[in-house]
């Protein structure tokens, strides 16, 4: 019998999780959402998808090498960042510009902080924010769910030369007889013409929008897993669906004519995929508490003043990137009250 | 939350908050009766195997002892004496190797083969008729220190500070650590000498009650202690939801009474006393014979032995011998001495069990989940460390100032200094970041920064 | 929303144009003092503060000058009265309130003719403003400023723990910071049309 | 600062390259990021700039021997208020357009403090010729950095350069860089682009 | 400049106070001589330009017009537009609604004899370059100004949808841009009423066309 060798501190034992597992999970989590993209909006959703995630996961794996480091691809975030942004750009956006939004995500959104960890704002929106002030017209040109022809050929924009403007889609859409399509999501019918969208298809998904932010069921769904598998705050998405709730409830209460009903407001556009998949980045979310209601607080009240009262129809992405902003002095200002603090301080008093 | 008027902590199930669930593996050993082992050949007897000052040897080598004969005596207030575990030889007084690494000076015992081993040491007292203060040094003179692990000597504990008055004795039969079951079954067996020693710590404390605590996993320990206790006792038992590290007395002492020890203070400052279940039955043993410490309860288990169980052994077995008898033949293992969340590796097998070791932990290779093996990332602001952290502490800060060598802020600003290093934020980290050891680093760089300022 | 009221100047000033991430003023004392949270508070209400003085003094003289049809000295005025007025409230608040003015103090003089002050003034007498949206505008402004000036005091904060790469370290970093604070704030744009 | 008796390619020079005002001392970025958006706003802005410099360097390098210590801040600020003003006359009178872009900035040269620093550091030191140099050193360095911002804005936010088309037709603007927000990335880019310059540079000396 | 402006203002007195102020004083009229001169020498050249800025505006939006003539309606200025034979062609008229990121003000032509809008143009906006800002000179979105029927209320549909003469096909990704330049119209319909009552007015006892100028025109 000889000595042991291993020599450690204490605690010996772990528990289950660990980052490469749960990112993976989250990417499990998102495959059935991708698969309803694809189904929804065809094979431009899927090139999308792939374009997303391949340049992101490149882009973090050559600038590792370039820096002489270890590849940290493997702990699965830039794919989880590739799929994500993927799914909140529009269907028909152009590859090139979807690559360029990429880059910048793990780019600047990550690596130029430090990489996993270290970024303050979620890489895959600061992609997307990046591609809205660059790109802004096809960021917000639209194409119709369920497209007959959408397994046989691409949308004429996805394959745009690169650096080039995408085509003017509605030839396209006029050869396809897509008749009464007026390219606008939800939201925009709802804030530009008032026009409601039934909540049934909108829960199911089977609308205008981002690639894979249709389907408000599913993506609860997937999110529910993540939540049950505690590799998610659920205390964030809860907070974020509730106070955007609560506060359009309040406006509808007030003038059911124009604003939209709570329910329309969950359901529609990104703020499901934002609440389940993105405000959770544990990275860029607070880690108390309290702070963490705060932040999801924040990003539902922003998203609905935004959708209502701003120049924009959908604000979620902005909400988002504006709790991330805030998330340092949220953690700062919410520190939790150790246990036996509060009657020390008494005491010192006395 | 912390809302002494209502006790808020009774409708969450009577406990703290936080905390963390890590498998319990007490099927090894817990049905398993406490069994006495022979003697070993040899006992190794370091002379500081408590907190305080090192005893002193009353004998040089070559003497021979009587088992239960004082062989050291207690250097100061802080510090006890120590007592012969068996009859024998003293054949040297050399340094050893000891659990917390560092060699120290300890008497080498060679047990006499043979001998019948009774205890001749010792005469009944009438603890009545003594003062609490006679009470005490009656307390001292038997070796007793804190069996829970922290080897705290336990007669400290029973001079209470000037202003405070105790009023509630709280017993720890939690024994939280996965895989440990010493405490479990000493309440099982031994229920009547730990109810004697109850009420022995509640005399010599002037509290008014006591009460056992344990968790909701051992309810067979609760029926014994029941079972000998009064009607309308002053001493009770109850279990409390079994979470790690419910045996903390923090943790306890929210659990059971609800009160929260304030920052940098002992239980006394709220009118409590805590001692470990071992400590108490001991006392309740020890005390009406005023009899010294010499022998205890010691569960070896883990996957890596071929026969655990609950062994009693004398003081100064050393780990060797034990292993060798509960079937651990293994390659080098991951042997730990106490339990697998706050214990440590040891470095010799040479090393013996002293009064505080309740466990020796063995996992198996593959268990072993070591740093190694676990790839490292950096922290993803996850938040399960700040949700586990049964102190409220933030770890997820702490640890990064740590990474950055930041330590002053940490004690400034982060309260470093509350962390009783219980493990649980190194546990659930999913980034496997080394929490605990960064923190102990920590504190120990910002000691030594005061101590070179003073 | 009324683009006179109160309500629109201050909401205009404080997100949709803010200060310093839409119109780029104030950028020096953006990047100097945003280093640490505390400093960037007690500058935050610095500027403000220094903001309201100046845009009411700013009135004031804009409304002499034009009646003895002085505009072409308004620049001259505006600098030196705007400074003197700071200087004398200063000494103000470091009798009446030293507590105050341990706060506010070092920032004061400053701040007194950086381009964000001067910027307000200016505007304020282009867009002619009446008293009371000077006010708005003043405190819209102040109070954007400080909360642009307070996130990224936390952001660089945190990122004093990070493992930057070299390329990120000094002023880069701030400016990418900077960008990405007005990249999320363009979501403002249009608030309340 | 000790000022140099004799007058060098150097007292042209500093302010071009090795203290360039922008990039090397960090100072008067606020027109730096709001009027790069064209590279023609660019180079008003930093023709106005170089003007007021100049001028001011002048007028206070005349006066140098005049002007009691007490009051010189006072007085710089005066002389400089001064040219700003005439500055803004004189654009408003060359082209409206130009003016409208500038908006406000051109009146908030006043505060820039390159402009102040100069007068204090340099020209209250010198005399009149030298602190004209210098000062049109530091302005054509700022007119530069100026314009390495306004021309990778314009060309990229646009496609144009000088308000002419460089970029074939199919090209697509990228909008971002003439927002708020391309101001900070392209001043980031460039200030990276000279900081692993200086890098690579000094590795060669060190090498070397 | 911290201490600068300490210094600036503290001025301790050492040298004597006359000459701190005698040379201040000295800078100061100085300064206010430069000041003047460059005031008084650059002024014809900026009236002339702001003059011309105008009129090319007003004559943008009022095709065929040469001449133009303020006209006041109380409380706003609107601007009468001639052809080479003198003849009026309408009034060119302001107008402004929040936009996308700040307001927009707008100038559009007035045609009151046929109650249509014959031209507009963008006086000032802060619109998105490359996008709300086609509002300035997307050719497809002025034609929608050619000739817009402004006798009931001002629509903006999505682009390609225009079916009615009062409709403004709206440019696609900026309709909150498009909607702000029919929202300006919408609000001047006020303003075109007076201009209308003015017209009228003014056609009943119409003996030349300096009546006009005699009436609200300024010089
Ligand atoms: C100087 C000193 C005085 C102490 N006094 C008391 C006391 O009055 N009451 C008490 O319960 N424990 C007292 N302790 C012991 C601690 O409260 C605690 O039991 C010991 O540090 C081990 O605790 P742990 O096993 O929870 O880590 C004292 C410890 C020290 C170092
Ligand atoms: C994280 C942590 C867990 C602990 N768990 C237990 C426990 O389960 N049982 C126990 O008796 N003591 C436990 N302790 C020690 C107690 O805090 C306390 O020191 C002990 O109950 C005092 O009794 P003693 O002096 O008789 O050992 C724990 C301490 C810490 C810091
Ligand atoms: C960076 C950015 C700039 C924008 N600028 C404008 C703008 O100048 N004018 C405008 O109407 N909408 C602007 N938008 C708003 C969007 O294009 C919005 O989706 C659009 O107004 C909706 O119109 P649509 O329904 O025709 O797509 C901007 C959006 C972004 C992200
Ligand atoms: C629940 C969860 C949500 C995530 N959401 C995002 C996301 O929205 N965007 C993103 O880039 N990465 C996301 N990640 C991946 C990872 O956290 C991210 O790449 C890090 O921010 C990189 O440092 C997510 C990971 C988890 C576990
Ligand atoms: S010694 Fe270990 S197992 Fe026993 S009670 Fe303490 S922490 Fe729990
Ligand atoms: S080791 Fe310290 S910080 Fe970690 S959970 Fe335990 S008490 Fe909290
Ligand atoms: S558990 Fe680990 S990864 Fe998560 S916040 Fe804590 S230290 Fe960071
Ligand atoms: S004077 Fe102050 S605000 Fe202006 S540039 Fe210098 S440091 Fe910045
Ligand atoms: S603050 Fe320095 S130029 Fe604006």
């Amino acid at each position: 019998m000889s000595d042991p060798v291993h020599l450690k501190t204490s605690p010996h034992l772990r528990g289950a999780h660990s980052v490469d597992k749960i990112m993976r999970h989250v990417v499990y989590a998102l495959m059935p959402i991708c698969l309803f993209s694809i189904v929804q909006f065809g094979l431009s959703a899927l090139v999308l998808i792939l374009t997303c995630t391949a340049v992101c996961v490149g882009t973090e794996h050559f600038a590792c090498r370039l820096n002489g480091r270890p590849t940290t691809v493997g702990d699965w975030s830039a794919a989880i960042t590739g799929v994500l942004l993927g799914l909140i750009l529009p269907p028909s956006f152009p590859l090139w510009m979807a690559a360029v939004a990429s880059v910048v995500s793990i780019g600047i959104g990550k690596l130029f902080f430090g990489g996993l960890g270290f970024n303050v704002f979620n890489p895959a929106l600061v992609g997307r924010a990046f591609a809205q002030a660059a790109f802004t017209v096809p960021i917000t040109t639209w194409t119709p769910a369920m497209a007959h022809a959408r397994f046989k050929e691409f949308i004429p924009s996805t394959f745009t030369f690169p650096f080039a403007a995408p085509p003017d889609l509605r030839p396209w859409m006029e050869r396809l007889q897509i008749d009464g399509f007026t390219g606008a999501t939800p939201l925009a019918l709802m804030k530009f013409d008032y026009v409601d969208t039934e909540s049934a298809k909108l829960f199911v998904g089977t609308v205008a929008g981002s690639a894979g932010e249709t389907s408000s069921m599913l993506i609860l769904l997937c999110g529910l897993y993540l939540a049950y598998r505690k590799m998610l705050n659920w205390k964030i998405v809860a907070s974020v669906l509730a106070s955007a709730a609560v506060f359009s409830w309040i406006f509808w209460v007030k003038d059911p004519s124009v604003y939209p009903t709570p329910l329309f407001t969950l359901t529609s556009g990104g703020l499901m995929i934002g609440a389940v998949f993105m405000a959770t980045d544990m990275v860029s979310s607070p880690v108390t508490p309290l702070g963490v209601v705060i932040y999801g607080s924040i990003i539902g009240v922003v998203t609905v003043m935004i959708r209502l009262f701003g120049g924009l129809n959908e604000g979620v992405m902005y909400a988002i990137l504006l709790a991330n902003a805030a998330t340092p002095l949220i953690n700062n200002l919410t520190q939790p009250r150790i246990y036996g603090a509060v009657r020390r301080k008494k005491e010192v008093k006395a | 939350m912390h809302l002494s008027a209502f006790n808020l902590s009774q409708f969450f199930g009577g406990t703290f908050s936080h905390g963390i669930h890590p498998a319990e593996n007490k099927h090894f050993t817990e049905a398993k009766p406490i069994e006495r082992l022979p003697f070993p050949a040899q006992l190794v007897l370091p002379l500081s195997m408590h907190a305080g000052k090192p005893s002193v040897p009353l004998v040089r080598k070559g003497q021979e002892v009587v088992r239960g004969e004082p062989i050291a005596r207690a250097d100061g207030f802080v510090s006890v004496p120590l007592h012969a575990p068996a009859t024998g030889v003293i054949s040297d007084i050399r340094l050893m190797p000891s659990a917390r690494g560092p060699r120290v000076m300890s008497l080498i015992l060679d047990v006499y083969p043979g001998d019948p081993q009774e205890v001749l040491y010792g005469a009944p007292v009438e603890l009545d008729a003594l003062s609490p203060k006679e009470i005490v040094q009656a307390v001292q003179d038997t070796g007793l220190v804190g069996l829970g692990g922290a080897a705290f000597p336990t007669h400290v504990k029973l001079t209470v500070p000037e202003g405070c008055s105790i009023d509630t004795v709280l017993i720890n039969g939690c024994e939280c650590e996965p895989f440990l079951t010493t405490d479990h079954r000493l309440m099982v067996e031994q229920a009547a000498d730990l109810v004697k020693g109850t009420r022995i710590l509640m005399r010599v404390l002037g509290a008014k009650r006591a009460v056992i605590g344990t968790e909701t996993n051992k309810m067979d320990a609760v029926a014994a202690i029941q079972n000998v206790l009064l009607p309308n006792d002053t001493v009770s038992v109850k279990a409390v939801p079994t979470k790690y590290p419910q045996g903390a007395e923090k943790m306890l002492a929210k659990a059971l009474v609800g009160r929260e020890i304030p920052s940098g203070t002992f239980p006394s400052a709220v009118g409590l006393g805590v001692f470990n279940v071992a400590t108490t039955t001991q006392m309740g043993q020890l005390m009406p014979m005023q009899r010294g410490v010499i022998e205890r309860v010691v569960t070896v288990t883990g996957p890596g032995v071929k026969r655990p169980g609950n062994y009693i052994v004398p003081i100064g077995t050393p780990i060797r011998w034990l292993l060798n008898r509960c079937g651990f033949d293994g390659p080098a293992g991951h042997l730990i001495m106490g339990g697998p969340m706050m214990g440590g590796t040891v470095s010799s097998l040479d090393t013996p069990i002293t009064k505080g070791c309740g466990g020796l932990l063995v996992l198996t290779e593959h268990q072993l989940t070591s740093e190694e093996q676990m790839k490292r990332y950096p922290c993803i602001s996850c938040g399960a460390c700040v949700d586990a952290c049964p102190m409220h502490l933030n770890p997820c800060e702490l640890g990064r100032l740590a990474y950055k060598g930041q330590y002053e802020p940490m004690a400034e600003r982060y309260h470093l200094n509350d962390c009783f290093e219980c493990g649980s934020c190194s546990y659930v980290c999913p980034a496997a970041i080394p929490l605990v050891q960064y923190f102990r680093i920590a504190k120990s760089s910002n000691r030594e920064k005061v101590a070179k300022a003073s | 929303m009324n683009p006179g009221s109160f309500s629109a100047i201050f909401l205009d000033a404080f997100l949709i144009n803010n200060f310093v991430l839409a119109l780029f003023l104030g950028i020096c004392p953006f990047l100097g003092v945003s280093g640490k949270v505390k400093t960037a508070g007690n500058m935050g209400m610095a500027v403000t503060f220094v903001m309201l003085v100046s845009s009411l003094c700013a009135f004031g003289l804009n409304h002499l000058l034009v009646k003895f049809e002085l505009e072409f000295l308004r620049l001259i005025c505006f600098i030196a009265v705007i400074a003197s007025a700071v200087q004398l409230v200063e000494m103000a608040i470091k009798r009446f309130s030293p507590t105050l003015f341990r706060a506010l103090g070092i920032f004061l003089p400053l701040i007194t003719t950086n381009c964000a002050i001067l910027g307000l003034a200016l505007f304020q007498t282009a867009r002619e403003y009446s008293f009371v949206q000077c006010l708005a505008f003043s405190l819209g402004a102040g109070a954007g400023f400080s909360l642009a000036l307070l996130l990224m005091a936390g952001l660089r904060e945190k990122l004093e723990l990070a493992d930057l790469p070299g390329l990120a370290r000094g002023a880069a970093l701030s400016l990418i910071l900077a960008g990405m604070l007005s990249l999320a704030f363009m979501g403002f744009a249009g608030l309340g049309g | 600062m000790s000022a140099p008796e004799k007058m060098n390619l150097q007292t042209f020079t500093q302010g071009l390259w090795k203290e360039n005002p922008v990039f090397v001392m960090m100072l008067g970025l606020c027109p730096v990021l709001a009027v790069t958006n064209t590279a023609m706003n660019a180079l008003a802005m930093g023709l106005a700039t170089t003007f007021v410099l100049i001028c001011s360097g002048f007028l206070v390098s005349l006066l140098r021997k005049v002007i009691p210590k007490q009051v010189r801040i006072a007085s710089y600020i005066i002389i400089i208020a001064t040219f700003v003003t005439m500055a803004d006359y004189l654009i408003q009178a060359i082209s409206l357009e130009v003016y409208q872009a500038l908006g406000a900035f051109i009146q908030l040269i006043v505060v820039n403090c390159i402009i102040l620093g100069r007068a204090e550091a340099y020209a209250s030191k010198n005399g009149p010729l030298k602190a004209v140099v210098n000062a049109t050193g530091m302005g054509l360095g700022f007119t530069f950095a100026l314009l390495c911002l306004g021309v990778v804005r314009e060309v990229l936010g646009g496609g144009t350069l000088f308000g002419m088309q460089v970029m074939p037709d199919r090209f697509q603007p990228w909008s971002i860089f003439v927002l708020p927000p391309g101001g900070f990335f392209v001043l980031a880019f460039w200030l990276m682009l000279f900081a692993a310059f200086e890098e690579r540079k000094q590795k060669k000396g060190v090498t070397a | 400049m911290s201490d600068i402006a300490q210094d600036a203002m503290e001025l301790p007195p050492q040298p004597s106070p006359f000459r701190l102020v005698g040379t201040l004083g000295g800078i100061a009229v100085l300064s206010g001589l430069l000041v003047v001169m460059t005031y008084q020498w650059t002024k014809p050249a900026i009236e002339r330009n702001q003059r011309e800025a105008l009129e090319r505006a007003v004559f943008s939006v009022l095709p065929g017009a040469v001449r133009s003539e303020p006209v006041e309606m109380t409380g706003q200025t609107v601007f009468a537009g001639f052809d080479e034979a003198d003849r009026r062609i309408g009034f060119a008229l302001e107008s402004e609604a929040r936009g996308y990121q700040d307001l927009v003000r707008i100038l559009y032509g007035f045609d009151p004899d046929r109650q249509k809008i014959i031209g507009m143009t963008v006086l000032q906006s802060t619109e998105t370059p490359g996008l709300g800002d086609k509002i300035i000179r997307d050719p497809a979105f002025h034609a929608n100004f050619e000739a817009l029927d402004v006798s009931r209320e001002v629509e903006v549909v999505k682009s390609g949808a225009k079916t009615e003469a009062w409709q403004i096909d709206g440019i696609s990704g900026a309709t909150v841009s498009s909607q702000a330049v029919g929202q300006a119209i919408r609000r001047g319909a006020e303003l075109r009423e007076r201009v209308l009552a003015f017209y009228r007015g003014d056609q009943t006892n119409r003996t030349d066309q300096t009546n006009l100028t005699e009436r609200g025109g300024q010089p």
